[in-house]
């Protein structure tokens, strides 16, 4: 049973490790900042969403694995509203969008 | 090599950094920035030592670690106090130079 | 140690006297009070008090006053030691506080809301502030304590350099906080290394811990570097003269007089408290050369200045050349407080400071009166303010170090020091250099005596705003009566850390 | 023996990124950049003090550096031209600053063997404080007067920058941080509750577990800066008697106690018998109050004129 669960959070990490990578090679590759922030939010939400998942069985009790989808969920929340700010600064020309 | 002293390397590395950053930079943002780089390897001399003297059941000895809340505190006021000069500084400079500008002056620096 | 006073509670009293002002000036609303100066005042006249009762109880029992906080005894908390040094210290801090008090009471007398209010809120609050980091500094134990001090004397000395809000000022104000930051740092670098080497920053402990070795040295080597960035000793001044100059004349004068000789002090209490063992010829001869170069080429640059207050700003980094003469002058194996290289030493920095002290405030009501500070054109200085110019020459004559003042005395101590311990150099260095503070302090008196050529226009200034100058400026004169020997007082509490 | 292993490399590889990031910080040659760099150094930063087995420290290093980070992305817009120092200097200055780091690195590897340590003599008096925290029983027993002070040095800190505005609004608001969006609204109508709830978290705990005041208080000023970002609060007027109360509170409330040891019982800053805890626990939510308030205030800096359209 402890295997079968290692295997599950080696794979779930392993592959949110590799949208990690994939992001960050986005990041870096790609040419303007609107499809940076495109690769790096997709990425790393479900990147983070995986380790996550595959921390969770880890975790020891519901409260920590609870705490853990907590700290998903806030990241998700704050980088969804960061990186569309961003967007906004790129898209909406300097000066617009400052009350 | 302990995982305390191998932070206590990195401790002295940013403390070289840090110094090197204040000390050939002129721009005062990049000296700020520089400063808090030298402070997080003091601060880190200061937890290397905490960690090397733990006993009585605790991860790390507490006065240490006490000082360093303490001193992050204090640099980070530093922080803003200097960078709310710098703030002032450029938005005074700015309207020199538009006056500067409006005067007209051929001869204006 | 550690034996708990009756008059302990006041070396609390005066760090926190300060604080509480500083507080109540916040919710002067609350209170009741309208204007910062009524409750600034209050505060100074407390802590003159409290300086008084410290000194007098010092005299009296000829004993260090020792005061455990919390009754947490080092190396886990906290002490506060006043012995005869750390008194003299204190009362000179009061005193010069209170004259400046007194100059700056009719300049910052406007209500919070009233025009020129923010001045004056700012200039009090941080006056009460920078009080009580001197009053820690003078009386802390505990290496990591007398940071904090640093860092309250930093944040409330650096705000006062830019009260006018000028670029050029708040440029000042920059660099100054720049090269404090600096030394606290590397303060506190060396404070992590002798933690990580003795798990203690209590001075009486480290004191019989501290072994003499790569560490002990280094760490008391990067701290004295920092606290000579803060002291402004030469080469590291470049921040001070634009600094001071640029500050209100009452600020310049608690930042010339008080503020440089604090790190200046913890680094005695570094050198003669907390070195194993007596310190390198070598390191003693590398702070004396550094002095010797700061009274020659800032004493020179002080003669070519166009202004007053840069000419006195300059003026301050020589003179305190002067006090890192003394590590050369002190023979090892002998208690350094029973030598004359020490006394004269110390009775520089107190001569300094009230001169100094004094030459700012009298410079402020001359530029005052005059509309400028350039020397050139001090011409009817003389007739329009001349208790002001009397109290500049006074002073002067302290910094040129000419009978009878106290510079008199205190320069001559450290020349027969030099001159006993065969150093020929450092007698010639202070020689010269009173030279040459006779040349600047001359030039200015020479045009502020002259009568102006064609009539000047002038802004009559207060008769009673020139009494504090005046009382700083004799006050350095009298202590040219001092006995020319070991003071008892500077000696009081001293025998507890051989 | 594996896990001793793995915890090796983890640090190797920490210590590895952190001195990078450091390393780029110092070098990038635009400002923007360097700050970029130090907001992640930051972040790593507080991974390396849970590595050390602090994890308070580790909560005031994420917690200021969160706060550090728009104060500092704000200012790279006054980032300078001054050119650096000169090749042949900066040369100097690196073999110089080279020569200290490597002679730290000598007395950090020869450091004294056992070190020594306080962590005993922090220990014993716990029970008597009825604290488990040792990190708060020094904070606010041991040390208390170094608390108490920095409170004040913040504070000095903050009338430094209220004077730094122009004479005739000094005591106004300060220029709102403002730039609203809607889902910066969301997250500004969702997320002040969840901090509030988690920083009284940390301030409840921290007398036993880590966490404590500063903690509590950065979460606060955060979402304070939230709230007027988003441009639901507008920032408060700086002369207003209620705002300045609360500033003193904490350090008022410190230092009423303070006094108050020195009639009972009988020392300053001394707390009596069974009264430790909620004397403490009343020192740390003043303080929590004022601290917050005066983090916020020093990022909103000093009053301005309020905006004429």
């Amino acid at each position: 049973m402890s295997v079968l669960i290692d295997l599950f959070t080696l794979m779930a990490v392993g592959s949110g490790l590799l949208f990690f990578l994939a992001g960050t090679i986005g990041l870096l590759r790609f040419p303007d900042a609107l499809s940076r922030l495109h690769a790096l939010t997709k990425a790393d939400n479900l990147g983070l969403g995986l380790i996550v998942l595959g921390l969770m069985p880890q975790a020891g009790s519901a409260l920590g694995a609870l705490k853990l989808l907590v700290i998903w969920l806030l990241a998700l929340f704050a980088g969804a509203v960061a990186s569309q700010m961003i967007a906004r600064l790129v898209q909406g020309g300097r000066g617009c969008g400052r009350g | 090599m302990t995982g305390a002293s191998l932070f206590g390397l990195a401790a002295c590395v940013l403390i070289g950094l840090g110094l090197y950053g204040v000390l050939a930079h002129a721009a005062p943002l990049r000296r700020v920035l520089s400063f808090n780089l030298l402070g997080a390897g003091v601060f880190l001399l200061f937890g290397v030592a905490a960690r090397r003297g733990a006993a009585a059941g605790l991860p790390g000895d507490p006065v240490p670690q006490a000082l360093v809340i303490t001193g992050i505190v204090v640099a980070f006021a530093a922080t803003a106090l200097a960078l709310m000069l710098l703030r002032r500084l450029t938005a005074l400079r700015a309207a020199e130079r538009a006056a500067d500008g409006l005067r007209d002056d051929p001869k204006g620096r | 140690m550690g034996m708990a006073t009756t008059t302990g509670p006041l070396l609390v009293l005066a760090v926190v006297v300060p604080v509480i002002g500083m507080l109540a000036l916040l919710v002067m609303p609350f209170l009741g009070i309208r204007r910062p100066a009524t409750v600034a005042l209050a505060v100074v006249a407390v802590g003159v008090a409290i300086a008084s009762a410290i000194g007098i109880d010092l005299v009296r029992s000829k004993e260090a006053i020792v005061y455990v906080v919390g009754g947490w005894a080092p190396p886990l908390g906290l002490q506060l030691r006043a012995d005869g040094l750390s008194g003299v210290m204190m009362a000179m801090a009061a005193l010069v506080i209170a004259a400046v008090a007194l100059y700056a009471r009719p300049q910052f007398d406007m209500a919070e809301d009233a025009p020129g209010g923010r001045r004056a809120f700012a200039f009090w609050s941080l006056l009460m502030g920078l009080w009580s980091a001197l009053n820690l500094v003078f009386l802390g134990e505990d290496l990591f304590n007398l940071f904090v001090a640093l860092e309250l004397l930093t944040f409330a000395a650096v705000p006062l350099v830019c009260l006018d809000g000028k670029a050029e000022t708040i440029e000042a104000a920059l660099r100054y906080l720049v090269f404090a930051l600096i030394g606290s740092a590397l303060y506190l670098l060396g404070t992590a290394i002798l933690y990580g080497q003795y798990g203690t920053l209590d001075i009486g402990t480290l004191h019989g811990r501290a072994s003499a070795n790569l560490a002990t040295h280094a760490a008391i080597a990067l701290m004295i570097g920092g606290l000579m960035a803060k002291a402004a000793l030469f080469p590291l001044h470049l921040w001070l003269p634009p600094a001071h100059a640029g500050a209100p004349a009452p600020a310049s004068a608690v930042l010339s007089a008080l503020v440089v000789k604090a790190p200046f002090f913890i680094i005695l209490r570094l050198w003669f408290d907390v070195l194993p063992e007596p310190p390198s010829e070598a390191a003693a001869r590398v702070l004396a050369l550094l002095g010797a170069a700061a009274i020659l080429v800032c004493s020179v640059v002080a003669l070519r200045q166009r202004r007053l207050k840069l000419m006195i700003a300059y003026s301050t980094v020589a003179q305190i050349g002067y006090l890192f003469l003394m590590f050369i002058l002190i023979e090892p194996g002998v208690a350094p407080w029973t030598t004359i290289g020490w006394t004269g030493g110390m009775l520089q920095l107190i001569s300094h400071a009230l001169a100094k002290a004094a030459m700012f405030l009298a410079a402020g009501l001359i530029a005052e009166a005059l509309g400028h500070d350039r020397i050139a054109d001090l011409a009817g200085a003389g007739r329009t303010v001349p208790v002001s110019v009397f109290a500049f020459g006074l002073a002067g004559l302290s910094l040129m170090g000419l009978p009878p003042s106290g510079g008199f005395i205190a320069k001559l101590l450290l020349l027969n020091a030099a001159i006993l311990s065969g150093a020929w150099w450092v007698a010639i260095v202070i020689s010269v250099g009173g030279l040459l503070a006779a040349a600047y302090v001359a030039r200015v008196l020479k045009r502020a005596m002259a009568a102006p050529a064609t009539a000047i226009e002038t802004r009559a200034v207060a008769r009673e705003r020139e009494w504090p100058a005046l009382g700083l400026a004799l006050c350095a004169v009298a202590l040219g009566f001092v006995p020319l020997q070991p003071l008892d007082m500077l000696a009081i509490g001293r025998g507890a850390l051989p | 023996m594996r896990a001793g292993m793995m915890n090796a490399s983890l640090d190797a590889v920490l210590v590895v990124t952190l001195l990078a990031v450091a390393l780029f910080s110092v070098l990038a040659r635009q400002a923007r950049a360097a700050v970029i760099g130090f907001i992640a150094f930051g972040l790593l930063l507080a991974l390396a003090w849970v590595r050390l087995g602090a994890v308070d420290v580790a909560l005031t290093e994420a917690a200021i550096g969160a706060l550090t980070a728009p104060l500092l992305l704000g200012a790279s817009a006054f980032a300078g031209t001054e050119k650096p120092a000169s090749p042949p200097l900066r040369l100097a200055l690196a073999a110089l600053c080279a020569l200290i780091a490597g002679t730290l690195a000598v007395i950090v590897l020869a450091a004294p063997e056992p070190a020594p340590s306080l962590a005993m003599q922090a220990v014993a008096p716990l029970g008597a404080l009825d604290l488990g925290n040792a990190v708060t029983a020094v904070l606010l027993a041991y040390r208390a007067l170094d608390t108490l002070l920095e409170t004040v040095v913040v504070l000095l800190a903050l009338i430094g920058i209220w004077s730094l505005a122009h004479d005739e609004n000094w005591r106004d608001a300060p220029a709102s941080p403002a730039a609203p969006s809607p889902p910066l609204d969301l997250l500004a109508r969702v997320l002040p509750p969840v901090g509030l709830v988690v920083a009284m978290h940390l301030l409840w705990v921290g007398a036993d577990a880590p966490g404590g005041k500063f903690q509590a208080a950065t979460l606060i000023a955060a979402m304070g800066l939230l709230l007027m970002m988003a441009g639901l609060t507008p920032p408060p007027a700086l002369g207003d008697a209620r705002l300045r109360a609360l500033v003193v509170a904490g350090p008022a409330v410190f230092l009423a106690i303070g006094l108050a040891g020195f009639l009972f019982p009988g020392s300053f800053l001394a707390y009596p018998d069974g009264w430790a805890k909620p004397l403490i626990i009343v020192i740390e939510m003043a303080l929590t109050v004022s601290i917050a308030l005066m983090l916020l205030l020093m990022l909103l800096g000093p009053g301005a004129r309020k905006p004429s359209a």
